[in-house]
């Protein structure tokens, strides 16, 4: 049975003109203990998504407008925000992607741990001090002891993340999002992140929701994948089958962007991201993809396809093998 | 100090000046408990000079209770009342003055005092030269004939009476302390003198109490207030609440529309008597066109007189005549003074050959004085309707008097509107300080220079220690000389208006001794 | 249109309802003469006959000692305080920005110098420049105009000098110097415009305190001098009737309020409106 | 560390310096004659004379300079000419007058202002957020000596509840007066035991108090909804959103201390303004302190305690100003590295 | 014509750390540690490196934009001046930045950005210079509707074409490119660096490119400088040596990129230690992180070993050369 399985997601954003669709989510679904990548371009809404899983989003206008977030049985999209409160952190983790602006300044970096351990863990004193120490080895912060009264800016970027990583598993969360954790990392140190990331992932049975818009990293690091188009999953499938055999256009044409030496022109794609807002109906990609038809722009393909590899895409067969 | 109290009172308009300060809601001056505690609230700071010889400020409301002089002069019978001394005796010629001094009266400090005493005091103040030490000029020497005797020489006749109960360089105290404190003893907080009260505790910021001094000659029976507190209220409304409220036994300032307020109030009263202070306007005597008597005839018929009395003063005033205030002695209700009278202005103005619209005109007066800038606002509105254009410029007293000293007469202000009132109980201070010639320019600000009404004054001043009646009549002569020339307007004469609680009794407003309350002399 | 008007009115609720204040008071000050009943009795005239009455409809603010009607003085006021604030502002700008603009991109010793004196004069305490001047030239409005001008421009000074420093390295400032622009023309074409938007924010919230500032030291009888029609100098001849006469004192001070808060409040739309950042939510 | 406070120190001297050459210029330039002030008016042109040489007004402006450096360096801040009694010991008197308010004053904004602001900011755009906006930018803006005229009528004439003016009843004065030890009423009567005068000494206080306290606490409402709105929208209380912490315990304890440095400068400098400030809050409440003598000064050009009061405000300014650094480095150890 | 372009001779570059009370200096972070490299008319050199390494210090030395503390920066065969270029000098050396937002004057039109050079290096009448900024801009694919517009209006891609439209107007012989693409979406990437591709065919200009991201290097650029520490390590034609990576550094890098091909191995190697801000001095910058370090690499600055056209500098590559 799926640990996080969502419907129907709908994120909207007031504006002047009216609340304005960010993410129509049809479905996306996490198995127990599951790494899944969800990978889109800036716009695509994939934070979005990940953030709607518990409802943090940045700002005050931006609102869950429907669908159904189940987490372990339950419906997180009917909670109160009183009853999300106790989820948040206990059962759903969190890590961010800019290692400068996701530790307060001003404070130790152990300080705000030991809080988050009295407050889910009520460890108090001493005991929230050695449970600390252990979780800094535990996610390979050397001499965690002193580092835990050390503050941000004494630190390196990756050792930021790793604090970071470590706050989110504290409370051993079942569903750990991670937003781009990487990115902001130089490459030498990325790698050694993700590693320690599918460590802790495995020991502890916990599924991951790996968000991020570099292809590489999901190649070797996840078992599925979700590729995000406006506001919606266009083709989802283990990782190999979806980056070796693209059923869905959009996924085709990313991976020929992918600058390799020695290519010649890159086959870009025409014309830039449109909005979900924009779309009345028909497929999102319509209006840039080469294989695009009239029933294209008439029909909203759904997601469908051969067992667990699915495409939103009426010509996924021709686009599979051409 | 002169001018710092002309300053300060009218400062108090705008609330600026407050400094120490005291004012609570528990009643006070109950007299049936045995400590009874009268409030005097000063619209300024009241402890400003602390030696007797220098004093010439505001601290006159209280030194007459730790101190006492020779004499008090009352003008209403226009008599020396005996204080230390108890009868005194000039010779023929006006020279020669003898006191006899009451017996056995202590200092504070437990010493009697004595003629020597009373030597070492005036020598002291004559010595030092400060404040009012002028009205001792006359003083050759003073000898002790006996313990409780002292002689005046004189080297010109001058009413040395007037000076022995003069507010100011007249305190009688004991220099003993000086020898051993040295000479500043007294500027730094102390009192030693013979008066029914004495200092309890002071410092600059906090009121002044003083309380019932146990060896006072005069002694303690009946109803007597045992314990003084003297503090400064900037704020007039708050005063006039604190009255209201039965927070302060007397207050010295309170604007007109505070009284008429008041007055309805059950337990409180108000008394009216004259205040030897006058509103004056001076011509700039020395600038064309006010260098023509037709002109400042014409200026002076021009002003509202009646109106300014009873809009601005509500009635508390009268019209002066001439400089000498109503209630001293040497004023003449008869002498003749201008009225309002705009068409006769107009004529003047026509023969004087000044077409109308042509005069421009500066007022200068103290900024922050309520009255003055009514008064100015009331006189500007009538010169319109003759056509001269008035502008009333408000400026801080310091910088008024620099402007009105300037080398450069044209440079001056056309009129220096101020008040004046005397040292001592003497009309020679008014006419010498306002109108006799000066070298350089001190307080004559019409720059009126006339000999022979120097020589009149002059003459008077002399007589008056010999013969008063004599003195009068040539005062008349030089007031009615002023008429003619009219160097300056003369407004009105001002009223002390006291509002103090009904059960106040014994209280007299003596105007020789300016805002001062004789606490020993009043019941609660 | 109008739902979008809608939508900026409630989100910023309090700034619309001072900008009509603010619009009102502008009006009023500039059609004074006009509209004020008794225009003459701020220039001198006086009815003795009718003083200190209490509110009515021939004088809606009632009228002082000297009879003068209150509304009339309270409204051609309005001129005298807003306008007098408005020249401070001016010329507080213009001495601060001056500085700091040259404080800011020349650097070195000159920027140091500059700074330090701006300490000096932020040190010494500002209401205390303001009366000492005032004192000293004598008490004027101009001159108070002045003395609050002359303790006002350090904090434009500090906060140009800032700007600058942050955009003299700014990628499209390097990039105007790519294109062969010379550092003047940067200054003016490329730093000014983007330095000074923060400073106007600054200086229309800065309005309001100057006003009062204003009014303050006409209540000490050092800012404008009777018969100006100044607020603050109406509280000040009405203070000895406070606890007698009400109004005389209420309205004049009600006009302040009023004038300083529209201000405020117009001070921090414009602030929300320029640097347009994203709000959190707890 | 340490050479960021040296830095400070030596920059705070240098601002006094200047500060003493800008009011010796000031007072200088300003018309008026010390020496005839010194003397009074009825003097003869003698005596003035004899002032001007006694107050060395006849030396060169240099000189006269060096001279009263000399003298402040030795703690000398010459005599008042209006009362001829040295103006260290007149400021003495009166500064612990104009402290008491001012801190009490400054206390209460604080207690007042600091909670609303981060109330505020916790819900942005909510009722509570308006009716906070709303009564700080009333405090702002309303003119201290009107408020102080309204809080008269109010509390006072009709209802009765607190005195008028002044900082302690007469009948303290009169029959249980308190010794000075520090000049804060409030303190030396604890310190006595007294209690009459304490009760007395602080339901004098509270009036002024309220009027001094509008304006700063006004200011700390705005300033601490305003740093505390850009703080929340920062990914390090996100992140702690995220993952389940309180919503209080975000805004007090994290949000808040970063929003913490602004603010104390904030209330360092109007501390110092209020302190001199206090002229139309002093002169309405009779209240004996710095800001009436102060205005009294410069009204008479009373040059030394012009100067006097000008150097005393100043350090305390630049002390202030240290204090507040100094705690700013303790909250942010990222200015340490400056 | 591939007469020399750009020549840097032991290019150092450093920043004053100042501590103390008055500020006084005391150390500096060399930032470029003394760089040679060439780059003729007409080539594509790249410059890869992690953050911290010196390579935007080193673009914005070369454009002119700050004066190096050490070496010589030879362009068209002479020294550059040092401070302000003079107008034919400064027109041959242009440069696009990182942040599309960042490096257009928020306050100013898009046409302006675009006529802003042509005001400055040409002495054509406005309208002129009107129409050939639109057709500057027509080229980089902005319509006329467009540059009328402010810069806030357009996407992170469009404001770089902008970038591009204007340092092209002044007509340079050389683009400095600092991290072009890395701000952009991959979709959107692949046009820019199809458009400059299109450029460097059409005009011949010389493109010195700077990125982390070795992909982007190697798809624009024949030759390529890694650079660790403000130094090279290794250099040479792109396909030699990403083929053959022979410096330790330079493997590294390479072994960490991930390629969306999930057939191709990632191997990634764990580096010890983290990424120290460079003080220059004697030894290899790299030695506190590579595997391969001794005690020598910490003496001895390695010196530069021609091998196959390309040039690295390594102890250990050095050995390896030497028959044993």
């Amino acid at each position: 049975m799926a640990l996080l399985s969502m419907r129907g997601v709908h994120v909207v954003v007031d504006t002047a003109e009216g609340p304005r669709t960010l993410v129509r989510l049809s479905e996306l679904e996490l198995a127990e203990g599951e790494m899944l990548g969800l990978v889109g371009e800036t716009g695509s809404g994939k934070t979005l998504t990940g953030l709607a899983v518990t409802r943090v989003f940045p700002t005050p206008s931006i609102r869950l407008q429907g669908g159904s977030i189940e987490l372990g049985g339950r419906d997180l999209a009917g909670l109160g925000e009183r009853e999300l409160l106790a989820v948040r952190g206990r059962e759903v983790g969190v890590v961010f992607q800019d290692p400068n602006a996701s530790l307060n300044p001003v404070f130790p970096v152990g300080r705000p741990l030991m809080d988050l351990l009295g407050l889910h863990r009520s460890l108090r004193g001493q005991a929230a001090v050695a449970e600390a120490v252990r979780l800094f080895q535990r996610v390979e912060l050397p001499d965690a002891a002193a580092l835990l009264s050390r503050y941000p800016h004494e630190l390196s970027g990756g050792q930021r993340q790793r604090v970071m990583i470590a706050m989110a598993i504290a409370a051993g969360p079942k569903l750990l999002v991670a937003d781009e954790p990487t990115t902001a990392l130089d490459v030498t140190v990325q790698a050694e992140l993700l590693r320690l990331l599918d460590d802790l992932r495995r020991e502890a049975g916990m599924s991951v929701l790996f968000i991020t818009h570099n292809l590489g990293v999901v190649a070797h690091m996840v078992e599925r994948v979700a590729i995000m188009y406006a506001g919606d999953v266009v083709e989802t499938g283990p990782t190999r089958a979806v980056l070796k055999e693209p059923r869905h256009p959009y996924t085709r044409l990313l991976l020929e962007a992918v600058p390799r030496q020695g290519q010649g022109r890159l086959k870009a794609i025409a014309g830039t991201a449109v909005p979900r807002s924009e779309i009345a109906q028909g497929c999102a990609f319509a209006s840039r993809c080469p294989f695009a038809q009239d029933r294209c722009r008439a029909i909203e393909p759904a997601l469908e396809g051969p067992g667990v590899h699915r495409a939103a895409c009426l010509r996924q067969e021709e686009v599979l093998h051409v | 100090m002169r001018w710092r109290r002309l300053a300060a009172v009218l400062l108090a308009g705008a609330g600026l000046v407050g400094l120490s300060a005291c004012g609570s809601s528990g009643s006070t001056g109950s007299a049936t408990t045995k400590t009874a505690v009268g409030v005097y609230a000063s619209y300024t700071q009241v402890m400003v000079f602390w030696d007797p010889s220098d004093s010439y400020s505001n601290e006159i409301i209280a030194m007459p209770q730790m101190y006492e002089t020779l004499l008090r002069y009352d003008p209403k019978t226009d008599k020396f009342l005996p204080d230390l001394a108890t009868s005194y005796s000039k010779s023929q010629d006006g020279l020669t003055w003898t006191f006899h001094l009451r017996h056995n009266v202590h200092f504070h400090d437990g010493s009697l005092m004595t003629s020597q005493n009373v030597k070492d005091s005036i020598e002291r103040t004559m010595q030092r030269g400060n404040g009012a030490a002028y009205i001792w000029d006359a003083v050759k020497s003073i000898a002790t004939p006996s313990k409780y005797t002292v002689v005046f020489n004189l080297s010109t006749p001058s009413p040395i009476d007037f000076a022995a109960a003069s507010p100011y360089a007249a305190w009688i105290f004991n220099t003993a302390p000086l020898k051993q404190h040295g000479q500043n003893w007294y500027a730094k907080g102390h009192e030693d003198g013979t008066g029914p009260y004495e200092l309890q505790s002071w410092s600059s910021g906090q009121p002044l109490v003083l309380k019932a001094f146990k060896g006072y000659w005069g002694g303690w029976k009946g109803d007597h207030y045992t314990k003084l507190i003297f503090e400064t209220v900037g704020s007039s409304s708050t005063r006039a609440q604190m009255l209201q409220s039965g927070q302060l036994t007397f207050t010295d300032f309170l604007p007109y529309q505070q009284i008429e307020a008041l007055k309805k109030d059950a337990n409180l009263r108000v008394t009216v008597t004259p205040a030897w202070q006058n509103l004056m306007a001076f011509f700039n005597t020395k600038v064309a066109p006010l260098n023509n008597v037709l002109v400042r005839k014409a200026l002076s018929e021009a002003f509202p007189y009646q109106e300014v009395i009873t809009s601005v003063m509500h009635g508390y005033a009268s019209q002066s005549r001439g400089p000498i205030p109503a209630g001293l002695w040497g004023h003449d209700p008869s002498l003749p003074q201008y009225h309002y009278n705009l068409a006769g202005a107009k004529s003047l103005l026509q023969q004087a050959g000044i077409k109308p619209g042509s005069l421009n005109l500066t007022l200068t007066y103290t900024a922050g004085d309520d009255n003055e800038s009514a008064a100015a606002a009331l006189y500007k509105a009538s010169l319109a309707q003759i056509g001269v254009n008035l502008t009333a410029r408000p400026m801080p007293w310091v910088s008024q008097w620099n402007l009105a000293k300037a080398t450069n007469p044209s440079q001056r202000q056309d009129i220096f509107m101020m008040y004046w009132w005397p040292d001592y109980a003497n009309p020679y201070s008014f006419l010498y300080n306002l109108f006799h010639t000066e070298s350089t320019v001190n307080f004559n600000l019409a720059y009126y220079y006339n000999s022979s009404f120097d020589k009149l004054i002059d003459q008077a001043n002399t007589d008056s220690g010999i013969n008063r009646g004599q003195a009068v009549k040539l005062y008349d002569q030089a007031q009615t000389m002023l008429y003619q020339d009219a160097p300056a307007i003369f407004i009105f004469d001002e009223q002390h208006v006291r509002v103090i609680p009904k059960s106040l009794k014994g209280y007299y407003d003596n105007p020789a001794y300016t805002n001062v309350v004789f606490w020993y002399d009043v019941t609660p | 249109m109008g739902r979008t008007l809608r939508f900026y009115v409630r989100r910023n609720l309090m700034t619309s309802i001072g900008l009509c204040v603010l619009a009102v008071f502008v009006l009023t000050a500039i059609l004074a003469p006009w509209i004020a009943p008794y225009p003459g009795d701020a220039a001198g005239l006086v009815h003795p006959a009718h003083q200190l009455l209490p509110p009515s409809w021939q004088h809606p603010m009632g009228t002082d000692e000297l009879g003068r009607d209150l509304f009339s003085l309270v409204l051609l006021g309005s001129r005298v305080s807003l306008g007098g604030g408005f020249v401070t502002i001016v010329f507080a700008l213009l001495i601060g920005v001056t500085l700091g603009l040259i404080a800011g991109y020349a650097g070195g010793w000159l920027d140091e110098a500059i700074m330090r004196f701006t300490d000096i004069v932020l040190g010494f305490p500002s209401l205390l420049l303001a009366v000492a001047i005032a004192a000293t030239l004598g008490p004027s409005l101009d001159h108070a105009v002045l003395a609050m001008a002359l303790s006002w421009w350090p904090w434009y000074t500090r906060l140009i000098r800032s700007q600058v420093l942050s955009l003299r390295n700014a990628d499209f400032v390097q990039a105007a110097r790519l294109s062969g622009r010379s550092p003047a023309r940067i200054l003016v074409r490329h730093i000014l415009p983007n330095a000074v938007t923060p400073v106007v924010v600054q200086a229309s919230m800065d309005l309001g305190s100057v006003i009062l500032t204003l009014a303050g030291l006409s209540f000490l009888g050092l800012g404008a001098q009777p018969p100006t029609p100044e607020w603050g100098l109406i509280i000040a001849n009405g203070q000895n009737y406070v606890l007698t006469n009400w109004w005389y004192v209420t309205f004049p001070g009600l006009a302040i309020l009023l004038a300083v808060s529209a201000l405020n409040l117009v001070g921090d739309g414009l602030n929300d409106v320029l640097n347009r950042r994203e709000r959190g939510v707890l | 560390m340490l050479h960021f406070f040296v830095r400070r120190v030596l920059l705070g001297v240098l601002v006094l310096i200047g500060l003493s050459v800008l009011t010796f210029i000031i007072t200088r330039v300003a018309p008026g004659d010390p020496a005839a002030l010194w003397v009074g008016p009825r003097a003869s042109v003698a005596q003035i004379e004899r002032a001007t040489v006694t107050l060395g007004l006849n030396r060169p402006l240099p000189v006269q300079y060096a001279i009263y450096m000399d003298d402040l360096a030795h703690g000398n801040l010459g005599l008042s000419i209006e009362t001829h009694r040295p103006v260290s010991s007149e400021i003495a008197s009166y500064l612990p007058a104009s402290l008491e308010l001012v801190v009490s004053g400054i206390v209460i904004a604080i207690l007042l202002g600091l909670p609303l602001g981060v109330l505020a900011a916790m819900r942005p755009g909510g009722v509570f957020d308006a009716v906070a906006r709303l009564l700080a930018v009333l405090s702002v803006s309303v003119p201290t000596f009107w408020l102080a005229f309204l809080l008269q009528i109010v509390f006072f004439k009709d209802l009765g509840l607190l005195p008028l003016a002044g900082r302690v009843s007469n009948l303290v004065i009169a029959l249980d007066p308190i010794t000075r030890i520090t000049g804060f009423m409030t303190v030396d009567s604890l310190l006595q035991g007294n209690w009459v005068a304490f009760f007395s000494a602080l339901r004098h206080l509270v009036l002024p108090a309220v009027t001094i306290a509008a304006y700063p606490f006004g200011l700390i409402v705005r300033m601490v909804r305003a740093s505390l709105l850009d703080v929340i929208a920062l990914d390090h209380v996100r992140l702690l959103r995220a993952l389940g912490q309180k919503r209080y315990t975000i805004a007090f304890r994290y949000a808040l201390k970063n929003a913490l440095p602004p603010t104390l400068t904030v209330i360092a400098l109007t501390f110092a303004y209020s302190l001199t400030g206090t002229f139309l809050v002093e002169s309405v409440f009779n209240w004996p302190g710095l800001g009436n003598y102060t205005a009294q000064a410069v009204i008479t050009n009373n040059y030394p305690a012009v100067m006097g009061v000008t150097i005393v405000i100043g350090v305390i300014y630049v002390v202030l100003n240290l204090v507040v650094d100094l705690v700013i480095a303790g909250i942010d150890p990222r200015v340490r590295y400056v | 014509m591939s007469e020399r372009l750009l020549a840097l001779h032991d290019l150092q570059v450093r920043y004053p750390i100042r501590k103390g009370l008055l500020r006084r200096v005391a150390g500096a972070v060399h930032a470029v540690d003394g760089v040679s490299l060439r780059l003729d008319s007409g080539g594509t050199l790249g410059i890869a490196g992690e953050s911290g390494c010196g390579k935007t210090t080193l673009a914005r030395a070369v454009a002119g934009l700050l004066s190096p503390s050490g070496g010589r920066i030879e362009l068209f065969g002479e020294k550059a001046p040092q401070g302000h270029w003079p107008l034919a000098l400064r027109r041959r050396v242009q440069m696009v930045f990182q942040d599309p937002g960042g490096s257009l004057d928020p306050r100013q039109k898009v046409i302006d950005a675009v006529r802003e050079p042509l005001e400055a290096f040409t002495r054509q009448p406005p309208q002129a210079r009107t129409e050939r900024a639109l057709a500057l801009l027509a080229e980089v694919g902005i319509t006329a509707q467009q540059a009328l517009r402010y810069p806030h209006t357009l996407s992170g891609g469009q404001k770089q074409r902008v970038a591009i439209a204007r340092a092209l107007a002044a007509e340079p012989d050389l683009i400095i490119l600092d991290e072009p693409t890395s701000a952009l979406d991959v979709s959107v990437q692949a046009q820019i660096l199809n458009l400059l591709a299109d450029i460097h065919d059409r005009l011949g200009t010389a493109f010195l490119l700077i990125s982390h991201d070795l992909d982007v290097i190697a798809h624009v650029c024949e030759r390529v400088a890694v650079l660790y520490g403000g130094r090279v390590v290794e250099a040479g034609p792109v396909a030699e040596v990403f083929r053959e990576p022979r410096h330790p550094y330079t493997r590294a890098l390479l072994a960490a990129l991930p390629d969306p091909d999930p057939d191709r191995p990632w191997r990634p190697e764990t580096l010890k230690g983290t990424v120290g801000a460079p003080e220059g001095g004697v030894g290899c910058p790299f030695r506190q992180r590579c595997p391969l370090a001794d005690a020598r690499c910490g003496q001895e600055t390695p010196k530069a070993l021609e091998i196959e056209g390309s040039v690295v500098f390594c102890h250990r590559v050095e050995e390896q050369q030497r028959p044993a």
